[in-house]
């Protein structure tokens, strides 16, 4: 007889828990075994198979090695890049901070590249200029065109140096609050892990608990993201009373390898490539004179969709080309290695003498589980900490990137705020006796897991994901309206009905697949659901939410964030509420570039 | 420290690695160790034919006329076949010790192992089978 | 679904709660254009048999998740189109490491060799505020071993690896030699020491399965014989 | 797996033993010494004398009829023996169970030594001529 759950459960206290171990988790895991905090690091994957390893572009930081810069342009940038919507304080804690934290990755060892004499050499980067604005600016430090990966293979080695206690295949599949939910004062109190090697679970008890789990871009068809990514930490909070902070702000980045979305980087333009519509035009001249290539991320997808629209798509059809052709095959070969591979295997297509085909493409989530500037989850729009419970990286929302991230802030935005939740960590395990009892706190999870792997009939668990894919791709992608969010909403709805009798196949307990996959699918209706809801509910257009009946920023109604609150026993979501964004040294002005 | 995923992993080891479809250097090293197995084990007991000249100079005489048979002679052909690649691809493999970047040209130096052996080897061969034909006639 | 081909998937199976002995299981699966290997399993997985079980993350060669032995070599499932594979595909597990379902094998043993050999910088503080400083050259001396992603493929497509499964293997050689040779570190002797016993670089015995397998491209034959050398030219 | 852990995995602690450096390189460098030797040795008694001349009386008189030759010839023996007999310790450390793999190289090098006692006495005690 095979179930797919083990009887036995396992117990285990520390002090602090890191879940997830890309960038984010890596470096608060690193900070916590300084400060010699009794840490545990869940992951669902080996730690270097995290998707920050994907990051091809670079790291930007005000180092001014190869022209002068000032992290105040840096702050800058990242405000207007977000379209205003980027908390200041916390934007002025990125750029101030990246440049301490890039030094420190270079000591710890990550083979930046150089400049001649020697220093981590910079490039060019989008969104990113010089003197608030002027003209683009070399700001981002790089290690060929894999930045991400070497960010994290470093931070992994420091962790192995450090001693870093790991549970590399370990699925949370819970948390665990202490006194009640997060919306009514509870503490979180530690997760439950599933052993995928075994099936077993585990429940861990700590005074922190951060989350680290990435973003959920594969509720979208044609997405940069890995399949990993399914909004796990995201939908774990939400389904404890935490809200969502900005889900309807869902970046697509303009050059995803046509049909499966693989990323092709920024780097590429960043380099001096060119998009070019069917007319053999640089179209990017009529929407962002200035910056052309190298403007932000929702222009040119929003600008790739109204060239499509208007029937100058290569050969008609949904894509434009980017082309490196007059970059020459040194410069292709040397800084864009990875790029050309990627286009040579996934499209058949050389880029030395061709033109690659690329549309936009479902990649980073701004929003996420909303934390304050020390990293800890809020419960409110006024600020109330649920106590315990941390988010940093891709799955929390601080808001730095507002309404649009600009390229390479994510990196740095992991490992600013990595760093800052492990040291904030490490202060409340200091101070904090360790919660109450957790024993049993593994059942209604365990039910649940039970439930799935039982049924003995039902839908198939893939074809609500392909049909989630195509909704979410169609109904909340560049371009929004209020008729496809609304039917959004209702579809997703509907799915999450269907859900309720989907079946897993596979019933062992060894390394089953099939019932995570069918776990993480529910992961992934929330996260749909709550940025489905939020984009019906803000009606403006600001960054990358863009809605063609709402096509002006609102900043009298809408300087706001959204926070979405999950509806009690599987009603939909209806609770929401809205927090001012904070301003420092930039007032909202227009945005062009 | 790591909890990884092995308490349950079977203890059972893929055997499927012979089918494994390795390049050129694989079957590169193949020849070579079965050359050098066997030029050893020819070396063995070549020593000890050696030894009998002293010995026991009869039967060493004995053993040469085994050694210029028809048999033998194919022996000996495939032996210095054997040696022959063994000492080339031997060479090769020095050479890439000494200065690693040629390991780029490993496939290029292997087809010169086989080039030089066959230019020398077949004259060779044909050298030591020779008196076959001629025994024949 | 759009299928103008199909292909025949032969997938080695075994099932730990179930078999005592891995087995084959054959399907004729639908085949789109660019399609690669990870897509067929994909599909077959979720057409056919749910129960079908291998690790995938990132879908496009940089996480080293699924490196399988496919029709007799180990490659990157996601990174092998289709096409070129003819009418019949033969996935199994990575040689040489225990099976713990299908086509996922226990990475623990290959993690702890990666770590054996201290792959980590290891270097004295430094003063003031700013960044160490390196030369383009120095910089270029390691750039090609620090392109590793764990993946697994050339450790177990090494047959001095199957012989002797002791053996430290291409890929951690690999990352002490990304620390031996930048110019930053200060344990070099170490490494050196560690990968100079019985079961280090000796046994690399020049078969270059491990380059063929690299998806990443990485001369792993030649960093091992710089390895070498460098503990052979030490006093 | 030995109680002995290096750092945090689970390989034994470096011994510092320097024996596996020092055959590599004496595979290596006996390997040029053969390349030389070995070769002109097979093409002396094959191409350049035939086989079927080369009688015992005929080593005596003709061939070790010289000391340098003897030396020489001695040189390549010690060559061959260092090679052949690290070449196989090699091949053995891969295929041969740990369980008698001891005992099995105690046997491999007894043979070697057999092997050195059989052809130094040879060389040394045939008398020329
Ligand atoms: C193709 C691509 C290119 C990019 N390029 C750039 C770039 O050039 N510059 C830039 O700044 N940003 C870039 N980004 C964005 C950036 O890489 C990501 O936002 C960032 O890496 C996210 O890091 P993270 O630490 O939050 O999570 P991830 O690196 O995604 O890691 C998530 C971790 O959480 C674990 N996890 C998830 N769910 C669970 C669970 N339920 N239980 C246990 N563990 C779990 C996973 O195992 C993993 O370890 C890119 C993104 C993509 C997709
Ligand atoms: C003639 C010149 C020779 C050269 C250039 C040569 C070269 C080499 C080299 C370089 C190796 C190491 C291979 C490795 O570690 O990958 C080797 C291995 C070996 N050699 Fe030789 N060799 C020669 C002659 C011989 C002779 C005469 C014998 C027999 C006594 C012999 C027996 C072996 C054996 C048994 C091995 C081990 C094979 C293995 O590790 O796979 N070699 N040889
Ligand atoms: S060296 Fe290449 S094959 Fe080996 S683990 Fe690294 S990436 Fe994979
Ligand atoms: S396959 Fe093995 S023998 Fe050496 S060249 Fe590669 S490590
Ligand atoms: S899935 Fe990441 S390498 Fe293939």
């Amino acid at each position: 007889m095979s179930s797919a759950l083990r009887a036995e459960v396992g117990q285990i206290d520390v002090d602090a828990i890191v879940v997830g171990a890309g960038g984010a988790g890596l470096w608060a895991a690193l900070e916590l075994a300084r400060e010699g905090i009794p840490t545990a690091v869940l992951t669902k994957l080996y730690p270097t198979r995290s998707h920050t390893g994907a990051a091809q572009g670079g790291v930007c930081a005000a180092l001014g090695n190869v022209e002068e810069d000032h992290w105040e342009w840096h702050m800058f940038d990242t405000i207007k890049g977000g379209d205003y919507l980027a908390d200041q304080d916390a934007a002025e804690v990125l750029a101030r901070e990246a440049i301490p934290a890039v030094i420190e990755l270079e000591r710890m060892g990550l083979p930046f590249n150089r400049t001649p004499d020697g220093k981590i050499d910079q490039r060019r980067f989008g969104g990113h200029t010089r003197n608030y604005g002027e003209g683009p600016v070399r700001r981002s430090c790089y290690a060929a065109d894999r930045t991400g990966h070497m960010i994290l293979q470093t931070l992994y080695q420091q962790c192995i140096k450090a001693g870093v206690k790991f549970y590399d295949e370990y699925h949370v599949v819970d948390l665990v609050f202490d006194g009640g939910e997060a919306d009514k004062g509870g503490r979180c109190s530690g997760v439950v892990g599933y052993k995928i090697a075994d099936g077993t679970l585990h429940v861990f008890r700590a005074k922190a608990v951060l989350l680290a789990t990435g973003g959920y871009g594969r509720a979208w068809r044609v997405t940069s993201n890995a399949h990993s990514l399914t909004g796990d930490g995201m939908a774990l909070a939400w389904r404890h009373g935490v809200p969502l902070q900005d889900m309807e702000f869902y970046q697509f980045h303009p050059t995803g390898i046509v049909g499966t979305g693989i990323l092709l980087s920024e780097a590429a333009r960043g380099e001096g490539g060119y998009l070019i519509n069917d007319a053999g035009q640089r179209f990017m001249e009529s929407y962002a004179p200035k910056l052309m290539e190298l403007a932000p991320r929702d222009m040119i997808s929003r600008a790739i969709y109204q060239e499509i629209r208007a029937g100058r798509g290569i050969g008609g059809k949904d894509y434009i080309h980017l082309d490196v052709r007059h970059l020459g095959r040194k410069v292709i070969e040397e800084k864009l290695p990875d790029i050309t591979e990627l286009a040579r295997i996934y499209q058949g297509v050389e880029p030395i003498s061709e033109p690659v085909p690329v549309q936009p493409t479902a990649h980073y989530a701004m929003g996420g589980v909303p934390t304050n500037l020390e990293t800890e989850v809020l419960a409110d729009a006024r600020g109330n900490v649920v106590p315990g419970l941390f988010a940093a990286g891709e799955v929390a929302c601080v808001s730095v990137h507002g309404a649009n991230r600009l390229g390479t802030n994510s990196l740095v935005d992991l490992l600013v705020f990595g760093k800052r939740a492990g040291i904030r960590m490490a202060q409340i395990c200091k101070s904090t006796p360790q919660p109450g009892s957790v024993q049993g706190a593994e059942r209604a999870v365990r039910d649940e897991l039970l439930a799935l792997s039982t049924r003995p009939s039902g839908v198939r668990p893939a074809e609500i994901r392909r049909e989630l894919a195509a909704l979410m791709m169609d109904n909340v992608g560049v371009y929004r309206d209020e008729a496809l969010l609304g039917a959004a909403v209702k579809g997703i709805a509907k799915l999450k009905g269907e859900y309720a009798n989907v079946r897993v196949e596979d019933t062992g307990s060894v390394f089953n697949t099939d019932l995570l996959e069918a776990r993480e699918l529910g992961y992934l209706l929330d996260t749909a659901e709550a940025t489905a809801v939020s984009a019906y509910a803000r009606t403006e257009s600001r960054g990358a939410h863009s809605r063609e009946d709402f096509p002006e920023r609102n900043d009298a109604k809408f300087l706001a964030h959204t926070l979405v609150w999950q509806g009690s026993d599987g009603a939909p979501a209806t609770k929401l509420d809205y927090k001012l964004v904070t301003i420092t040294k930039f007032e909202p002005k227009a945005r062009v570039y | 420290m790591t909890q990884g995923s092995s308490p349950l992993a079977s203890p059972q080891k893929l055997r499927n690695y012979p089918s494994y479809r390795g390049g050129e250097g694989m079957v590169a090293w193949a020849f070579h160790r079965i050359s050098g197995i066997g030029v050893w084990a020819f070396i063995v007991l070549h020593v000890v034919d050696i030894w009998l000249i002293g010995v026991n100079p009869a039967l060493y005489d004995q053993l040469g006329n085994i050694y210029s048979s028809a048999p033998g002679r194919v022996m000996e052909t495939l032996l210095g076949a054997a040696l022959f690649y063994h000492a080339l691809n031997g060479m090769r493999i020095v050479v890439m010790d000494f200065w690693p970047a040629l390991t780029i040209y490993h496939r290029g130096l292997w087809r010169a192992v086989w080039v030089t052996f066959f230019i020398f080897g077949l004259p060779g061969a044909y050298i030591i089978l020779k008196p076959i034909w001629e025994m024949a006639a | 679904m759009a299928s103008a081909t199909q292909v025949e998937l032969k997938i080695q199976r075994f099932d730990p709660e179930r078999d005592s002995e891995p087995h084959w299981q054959t399907l004729t699966v639908p085949v789109e254009p660019m399609d690669r290997v990870l897509d067929l399993l994909t599909r077959a997985k979720e057409l056919f048999d749910g129960s079908i079980t291998f690790r995938r993350s990132c879908a496009h060669g940089v996480c080293g998740s699924d490196a399988l032995l496919i029709n007799g070599r180990n490659r990157l499932a996601c990174k092998l189109r289709v096409e070129a594979l003819g009418r019949t595909i033969t996935v199994a597990p990575l040689p040489g490491l225990p099976i713990v379902k299908d086509l996922v094998v226990d990475m623990e043993e290959f993690f702890d060799k990666f770590r054996s050999v201290q792959p980590y910088l290891v270097a004295a503080p430094v003063e003031g505020d700013g960044e160490r400083i390196q030369s383009e050259e120095q910089r270029d001396r390691y750039d090609d071993t620090t392109k590793c992603i764990l993946c697994a493929a050339c450790t177990t497509s090494c047959p001095s690896f199957w012989a002797q499964p002791e053996y430290v293997g291409p890929a951690a050689i690999v990352n002490a030699h990304r620390f031996i040779f930048d110019s930053r570190d200060e344990n070099a002797d170490t490494r050196l020491d560690i990968l100079s016993d019985e079961n280090g670089v000796w046994r690399c015995r020049t078969t270059f399965n491990c380059v063929e397998a690299c998806p990443r491209g990485i001369n792993i034959t030649k960093a091992i014989l710089e390895v070498s050398s460098a503990i052979s030219a030490r006093r | 797996m030995s109680a002995q852990k290096y750092s945090l995995s689970g390989r034994p602690r470096p011994t510092g033993s320097r024996v596996d450096l020092y055959v590599w390189r004496a595979v290596r460098i006996t390997s040029i010494a053969l390349f030389v030797l070995a070769l002109a040795h097979f093409s002396i008694t094959h191409f350049v004398y035939e086989v079927g001349d080369q009688s015992a009386e005929w080593v005596r008189q003709t061939r070790w009829n010289s000391i340098p030759l003897r030396v020489l010839d001695w040189g390549m023996l010690m060559a061959v023996l260092v090679h052949g007999f690290l070449g196989m310790r090699t091949v053995m450390q891969d295929y041969v169970p740990s369980r008698i793999r001891q005992a099995s190289l105690i046997g491999l090098y007894a043979i070697a030594l057999l092997l050195f006692v059989l052809g130094t006495q040879v060389i040394a005690t045939l008398p020329m001529r």
